[in-house]
């Protein structure tokens, strides 16, 4: 009966002590790391604001309906990683790289939105690193995060361009899984921020 | 049995779950989607600000749990995954708390907890 | 020959250890554990420092008491089970993998033992906090500043400064409320109270007391950069009569109209050589120090300087050689000191704001006028 | 020992990779700036860590030799406010946590029965960016204002660009952020590794507690290290680029830097101190002849201690002012510490007790460890509660305090693990009369330098001053502490040439010299290439005592490695050395990020950009290469004598 485990090579990765295979339980260890990274990042912000909360004017500042967009650009980005992984199980390469692909366009819109709310807030808004101690948090905080979803879309990006070649197997299901595990999370982390960093300032105490 | 068959079978199993597993993950969207747009409007709702600020902590604690458990395979994974996740997010949301409770000042600017 | 080198090598690491013993817990003088030290915090003055050495002591004999027992029960196994000469190589002892009831136990023993400790440690920290009611009432207020490297004390209640000695009455409650000037530092006066830092941005508070009139030394204690070993202070309490006239002297004025420096009297030996001094400082050192207690500059206060006891934030007693010493060679005496070097601009780190005594070049009669006119200064 | 490359690994080879062709060569400089084998990284480890232990020594020595007598003009403020900020940091850094990390490399993979680690490259990463990260914050010291002065735990605002304008601050910012990826790779890596690689039967219940300390440090490490890699960052960016996270003008709490690092900085002295206890625990049943007493207790306290270690950061804040309440619950958790931490103790006295203890130079500086910690544990019983720890705070009490945790505690367990497993890195035995003379310098000489500093600082003298006034009474013990740190140097010192010496003229030693109980025991001294030639399955906790002494039906199983398929061993690879280059050139390039500064005595400026584009370039195509390579592998077949041994044991069953 080893005839099943031994022609499914996803299920030959699993031959673990654990039965995780190496990689994804690596991965969720560096998730658990990436936690206390962006706990502690969020927490500076979170005390400044606390401290000064009258240091900008933010509301002024920020612009919702974009934030807003680019949150929904986000997790339809995670929707389609999710079905780009089932894709792979499935080792159905066409849709995965569809679906892979759409991901990355809406990780690129949301960079771009990123970088419009940027360079928005530092030229027409005034709010720049060394500004105040606003620009220093909120520019660390969320750069950290757009830099992680650069990272991402690098990482995705390249496995789409992998699954072209012929080297390109079905144990890469894996890698592919992996990698939308961090995408996930980098989602994860913007559904934090834009709570906390965003949506918060507009409560009226 | 021979191993074509086995393999055959194994390949339909996968596919039926996938399947399944499509229609969560649409469903889960359209959730996750629906909670954003009431995050969005719930900030300019005049109601109680405690209120407000309850019920955006629980909407975005219910997306977050909502994307590790069905987008990240959670709920399908062996729960040492889980394990391991939980002991960064319990330990990094502690920290974030307990720091937040620590920078609670009077206006002298010394801490008061 | 290896086989007599290792007990004869042992014996001798034992019996310099023997030797060094005695000689760490004698200071120089014969005094038994230097307990009576400058800074001694097992010398307590006051009710804070007593009731913090209290129960250091408490916390050594109950440590003491583990060390002892389990130590005791350490010692004993180490004899006991040891292999001795003649015994069977291939002998296997009974496996034992533990035992609930004594883990249990001991981890209950261990419990209570802290919660020995938990109680007085609990009053402490409430008592450093918090001046008792019965002390509130006559209480003075003092503000504290650190700065690189010397402390500035502020009398809020009367509205005048003085430099790196604070003065307060004997018996009397003294709330401080610290300040940090640039970085962080320690307040820590070992005979009246343990330290609490003053940190950039934030204001601390502390209270101390001394019981009787004494002479008390204390340190920075957290490192602040170049000269944070010679960043010392003193403390004085005073009877209350000599109080209250510590206090009228710090009130007169030492400052006649809008001149920057004190006025030099008519009558005082060595005229011309303060004149010169007078004038020296007003070239030289009126920029950061200032003689009126009512005006804190860059630097330390300088009203009434010839009364202090001790000159360099403490390091040097205020004799004319040593006095002459720090004028003439600040940075030797405290390197990267202000006084020396001026004050960088905080913009620019490498450009100076404020020039110092390096670019002075003076004399040492210019030094000597210098010295002779700060002493004028009672 | 033959081998072959197997047919899948073989077409790679043969591919247009890149540049060069995948190293094959084991030996000379190729196959050991390649290596991927846990066996050669870990000694690299501790070749490394004991080179940088010997500096922080040195530096020590400087140290004490000013503060021998009072008012000492040796050297100058700034020097020692240098090197005792290098000395801190090269020990915990560069030396205690390497040195662990050796044995978490050489050591845990043979007690868990793996071939090597999950990623053997990220293995190879680790250690380069450890060595280069080492080199990194060494490197200030060739700069013109030398080696940084604000002590290991940099303190803003002291940090600020306006108060150490120097360059050596950067240098420490950027080498901890490298030493920092290095650990966290490790800790990935053996994360995985003992979760995922234990050989059948090696249930988690049965993993040797040094095994277990290795998971929870690694668990400490990765939970840890984030919040000073961003709080670095943060101080990168005050410094660099104008935000006002610490700068008080700016409305920065310097207060937040101390948070921060605490969070970081008191996992970091559990990350010091667990594998210690974990080597203690290996060492102390197999020179008393008994099972570990209480090995579930052990193994929990472990895990309690380092959950706890996350709760109490504060109490190394007790004097900056904060609030009543934080105040006592950071002393009561702290307090509860010692509660798991004397479990411990109990255990070991537990395991001495009823055995027949041996006293070789492992065990005695095991039960010195004992010794020694149990002090260094009841000072910090005295810190933990805040109204003592205001007189001790920042004095030489507290000096002495974490000196006889971390000599006492990590380095006394380092060197005890040393000489218990250098007869298996080596296959040569340390001499027993040596080691013993060895272990009474140490023992003698740390216990004259430290035990004096307890007098000092309760006599009021704090720490990092370079100098003090004759009046305040301190001279004798400064001038023994002096006496007693140069034998502790020269013993340390003595340890090592013993080890050099060992290592080419030693006694040859058989695979168990010391009738050990762990799985590492049972396979060759120094072990193969494939570290076991069998597949163990294991059936006790102890399985080569079990082995020796147990009943027929606890004996190791041995699985003989498939005839045609042979044992998969790792390829080596140039991209980790390649990637950890492109990592530290971009630090570097960050490091001079701005900078005016006189090289050669003539005025040089730079702005860094073109390093830090270099590096990123560098380390971007070294992911990449490194990606498309894949792990590859080879195959190794065991040689007759092994095939033997694994014949014997299944014909005994």
């Amino acid at each position: 009966m080893s005839s099943h485990t031994d022609n499914d090579p996803l299920e030959e990765l699993k031959k673990t002590s654990t039965g995780v295979e190496n990689k994804k339980l690596a991965m969720w260890a560096f998730l658990a790391s990436d936690c206390m990274f962006f706990g502690t990042l969020i927490s500076t912000h979170l005390i400044y604001r606390k401290v000064y909360p009258d240091v900008e004017d933010v509301i002024d500042i920020f612009d919702i309906e974009l934030t807003g967009f680019s949150t929904f650009i986000l997790l339809m980005s995670s929707f389609l990683m999710a079905l780009s992984v089932s894709a792979a199980h499935k080792n159905n390469l066409p849709s995965m790289r569809w679906c892979l692909g759409g991901t990355i366009f809406f990780g690129l819109i949301f960079l771009g939105c990123q970088v419009y709310e940027f360079q928005h807030f530092v030229f027409d808004k005034d709010l720049t690193l060394s500004s105040s101690i606003f620009g220093s948090t909120f520019f660390v905080l969320t750069g950290t995060h757009g830099v992680h979803v650069a990272l991402g879309i690098f990482w995705l990006g390249s496995w789409l361009i992998y699954s072209f070649t012929d080297r390109y197997k079905r144990e890469n299901a894996l890698d592919v899984e992996v990698a939308g595990l961090y995408w996930h999370f980098v989602d994860v982390v913007w559904i934090i921020i834009f709570t906390v960093v965003y949506l918060v300032e507009y409560i009226e105490f | 049995m021979d191993a074509s068959q086995n393999t055959s079978n194994s390949v339909d199993h996968h596919l039926a779950e996938e399947h399944q597993k499509y229609f969560t993950f649409f469903n889960v969207s359209i959730a996750l989607i629906m909670l954003t747009a009431i995050e969005l409007v719930i900030v300019y709702v005049p109601i109680h600000p405690g209120i407000v600020m309850g019920s955006l902590v629980v909407m975005s604690l219910i997306k977050f749990l909502a994307v590790i458990w069905w987008f990240m395979h959670l709920r399908w994974d062996m729960i040492l995954c889980t394990l391991v996740f939980l002991s960064g997010l319990i330990i990094a949301t502690g920290t974030v708390i307990a720091l937040m409770l620590l920078f609670s000042e009077d206006p002298s600017g010394a801490p008061m907890i | 020959m290896s086989k007599r080198i290792l007990p004869i090598w042992a014996g001798l690491m034992f019996l310099v250890m023997l030797i060094s013993i005695p000689q760490c817990t004698f200071s120089g003088d014969g005094r038994w554990f230097n307990i009576e030290g400058q800074q001694s915090a097992l010398d307590p003055k006051g009710p804070i420092a007593q009731n913090q050495a209290d129960i250091f002591y408490l916390i050594l004999w109950v440590t003491l008491f583990l060390f002892i027992t389990v130590g005791g029960a350490l010692a004993l196994a180490m004899w006991r089970f040891r292999e001795r000469k003649g015994d069977d190589p291939n002998y296997i002892p009974p496996q034992s993998h533990g035992h609930p009831l004594i883990e249990v136990g001991l981890v209950v023993a261990s419990a209570a033992l802290l919660v020995v400790i938990a109680i007085p440690t609990f009053g402490g920290i409430i008592l450093k906090k918090q001046v008792p009611v019965h002390l509130e009432a006559d209480a003075i207020e003092v503000n504290v500043t650190g700065y690189q490297w010397w402390w500035g004390f502020e009398y809020t209640e009367h509205g005048f400064y003085t430099a790196n000695e604070i003065v307060f009455p004997a018996g009397r409650a003294v709330k401080l409320n610290l300040h940090a000037n640039d970085v962080i530092h320690s307040f820590w006066l070992p005979k009246l109270a343990g330290k609490v830092d003053l940190i950039p941005g934030q204001v601390n508070t502390m209270w101390i007391k001394a019981d009787e009139p004494g002479y008390f030394w204390g340190q920075c204690a957290e490192f602040c950069g170049d000269s944070h070993a010679y960043m010392l202070f003193r403390a004085i309490a005073l009877p209350e009569d000599e109080w209250n006239e510590w206090l009228e002297r710090q009130q007169r004025e030492t400052i006649v109209g809008n001149g920057d420096y004190a006025p030099v009297k008519e009558d005082i030996e060595d005229r011309e050589l303060v004149l010169k001094g007078a004038e020296l400082y007003a070239q030289h050192c009126a920029r950061c120090h200032s003689v009126d207690s009512r005006l804190q500059t860059m630097g330390p206060n300088l009203a009434h300087f010839g009364s202090r006891t001790s000159i360099a934030s403490g390091w040097m007693e205020n004799e004319p050689e040593e006095l002459h010493r720090w004028l003439k060679e600040p940075h030797k005496v405290k390197p990267g000191n202000f006084m020396w070097y001026g004050f960088p601009d905080p913009s620019d780190p490498s450009r100076v704001q404020m020039e110092g005594l390096k670019d002075a070049d003076l004399s040492d009669s210019e030094v000597d006028a210098l010295v002779a006119y700060l002493y004028t200064l009672q | 020992m033959s081998s072959h490359h197997s047919p899948d690994s073989a077409a790679a080879h043969s591919e247009p990779t890149g540049l060069w062709h995948r190293p094959l060569k084991k030996t000379g400089w190729v196959g050991f700036l390649t290596t991927v084998d846990h066996k050669k990284i870990g000694i690299a480890y501790a070749l490394g860590a004991l080179f940088f232990l010997l500096v922080g020594g040195v530096e020590a020595l400087i140290i004490r030799l000013q503060l021998m007598v009072p008012e000492n003009e040796l050297i100058s403020a700034r020097l020692y406010n240098q090197l005792f900020t290098m000395h801190g940091t090269t020990m915990i850094f560069l030396a205690v946590m390497p040195l662990s990390a050796a044995f978490f490399n050489y050591i845990m993979p043979l007690q868990i029965g793996a071939r090597d680690v999950a990623f053997p490259r990220m293995n190879a990463l680790g250690l380069w960016c450890f060595l280069l990260g080492g080199i990194l914050i060494n490197m200030s010291w060739f700069f013109d204002q030398g080696a940084p002065a604000i002590g290991w735990f940099a303190y803003a605002p002291l940090t600020d660009r306006q108060f150490s304008p120097d360059i050596g601050t950067d240098f420490w910012i950027m080498g901890l952020q490298i030493l920092g990826i290095a650990s966290l790779v490790g800790a990935f890596n053996f994360i995985t590794t003992i979760l995922n690689m234990r050989a059948p039967g090696l249930s988690m219940m049965r993993l040797p507690v040094f095994t277990w300390m290795t998971l929870i440090t690694s668990f400490l490490i990765i939970l840890a290290f984030p919040a000073i890699t961003i709080a670095l960052v943060e101080l990168m960016f005050d410094r660099h680029f104008g935000t006002y996270f610490f700068n008080v003008d700016g409305g920065g709490k310097p207060i937040l830097w101390q948070h921060l690092f605490w969070i970081f900085g008191h996992p970091e002295v559990y990350i010091l101190i667990l594998p210690a206890m974990g080597i203690i625990s290996e060492v102390i049943p197999v020179f008393s002849r008994k099972t570990l007493f209480g090995y579930p207790l052990i193994i929990f306290s472990g895990a309690v201690i380092g959950f706890l270690g996350f709760a109490v950061w504060s109490h190394h804040m007790f004097t900056t002012g904060l609030g009543i309440v934080a105040t006592t619950a950071f002393a009561f958790l702290t307090m509860l510490i010692a509660i798991p931490t004397g479990v411990k103790i109990f255990n070991w006295i537990g395991t001495m007790w009823g055995g027949r203890l041996r006293f070789t130079t492992p065990m005695l500086y095991a039960v010195g460890f004992i010794w020694m910690f149990m002090m260094g544990g009841f000072t910090g019983i005295m810190h933990s509660s805040p109204p003592v720890d205001a007189q001790q705070q920042d004095t030489y009490f507290v000096v002495a305090h974490f000196h006889y945790v971390l000599i006492g505690g990590s380095i006394f367990a380092l060197l005890c693990g040393i000489h218990y497993w250098f007869p298996k890195v080596s296959g040569r035995i340390m001499d027993e009369t040596w080691g013993k003379i060895n272990f009474y310098t140490v023992f003698v000489g740390f216990n004259i330098a430290f035990f004096p500093m307890h007098i000092l600082g309760m006599t009021g003298m704090p720490r990092r001053t370079h100098t003090y006034k004759e009046e305040m009474g301190w001279a004798e013990p400064n001038f023994w502490a002096t006496i007693g740190a140069l034998m502790l140097g020269f013993g340390i010192l003595s340890c090592i040439i013993q080890m050099i010496y060992s290592y080419y003229k030693g006694a040859k030693s058989p695979n168990d010299p010391w009738g050990g109980r762990t799985l590492e025991w049972a396979t060759a001294s120094p072990p193969k290439e494939y570290n076991f030639a069998y597949t163990p399955v294991i059936h006790a906790r102890d399985q080569v005592w079990e082995d020796r002494h147990g009943t027929p039906e606890k004996r190791m199983d041995k699985i003989a490695p498939d005839p045609e398929h042979g044992i998969h061993m790792p390829d080596q690879s140039w991209w980790p050395l390649i990637t950890s280059f492109g990592i530290f050139f971009a630090c570097l390039g960050i490091v001079f990020f701005r900078y005016e500064f006189t090289f050669f005595g003539s005025l040089s400026y730079t702005n860094g950009i073109g390093l830090l584009v270099v590096g990123l370039v560098v380390t971007l195509v070294g992911i990449v290469k490194w990606a498309l390579e894949g792990p590859g592998g080879y195959h190794l077949y065991p040689d007759a004598e092994d095939m033997e041994e694994i014949r014997q044991s299944q014909s005994k069953n």
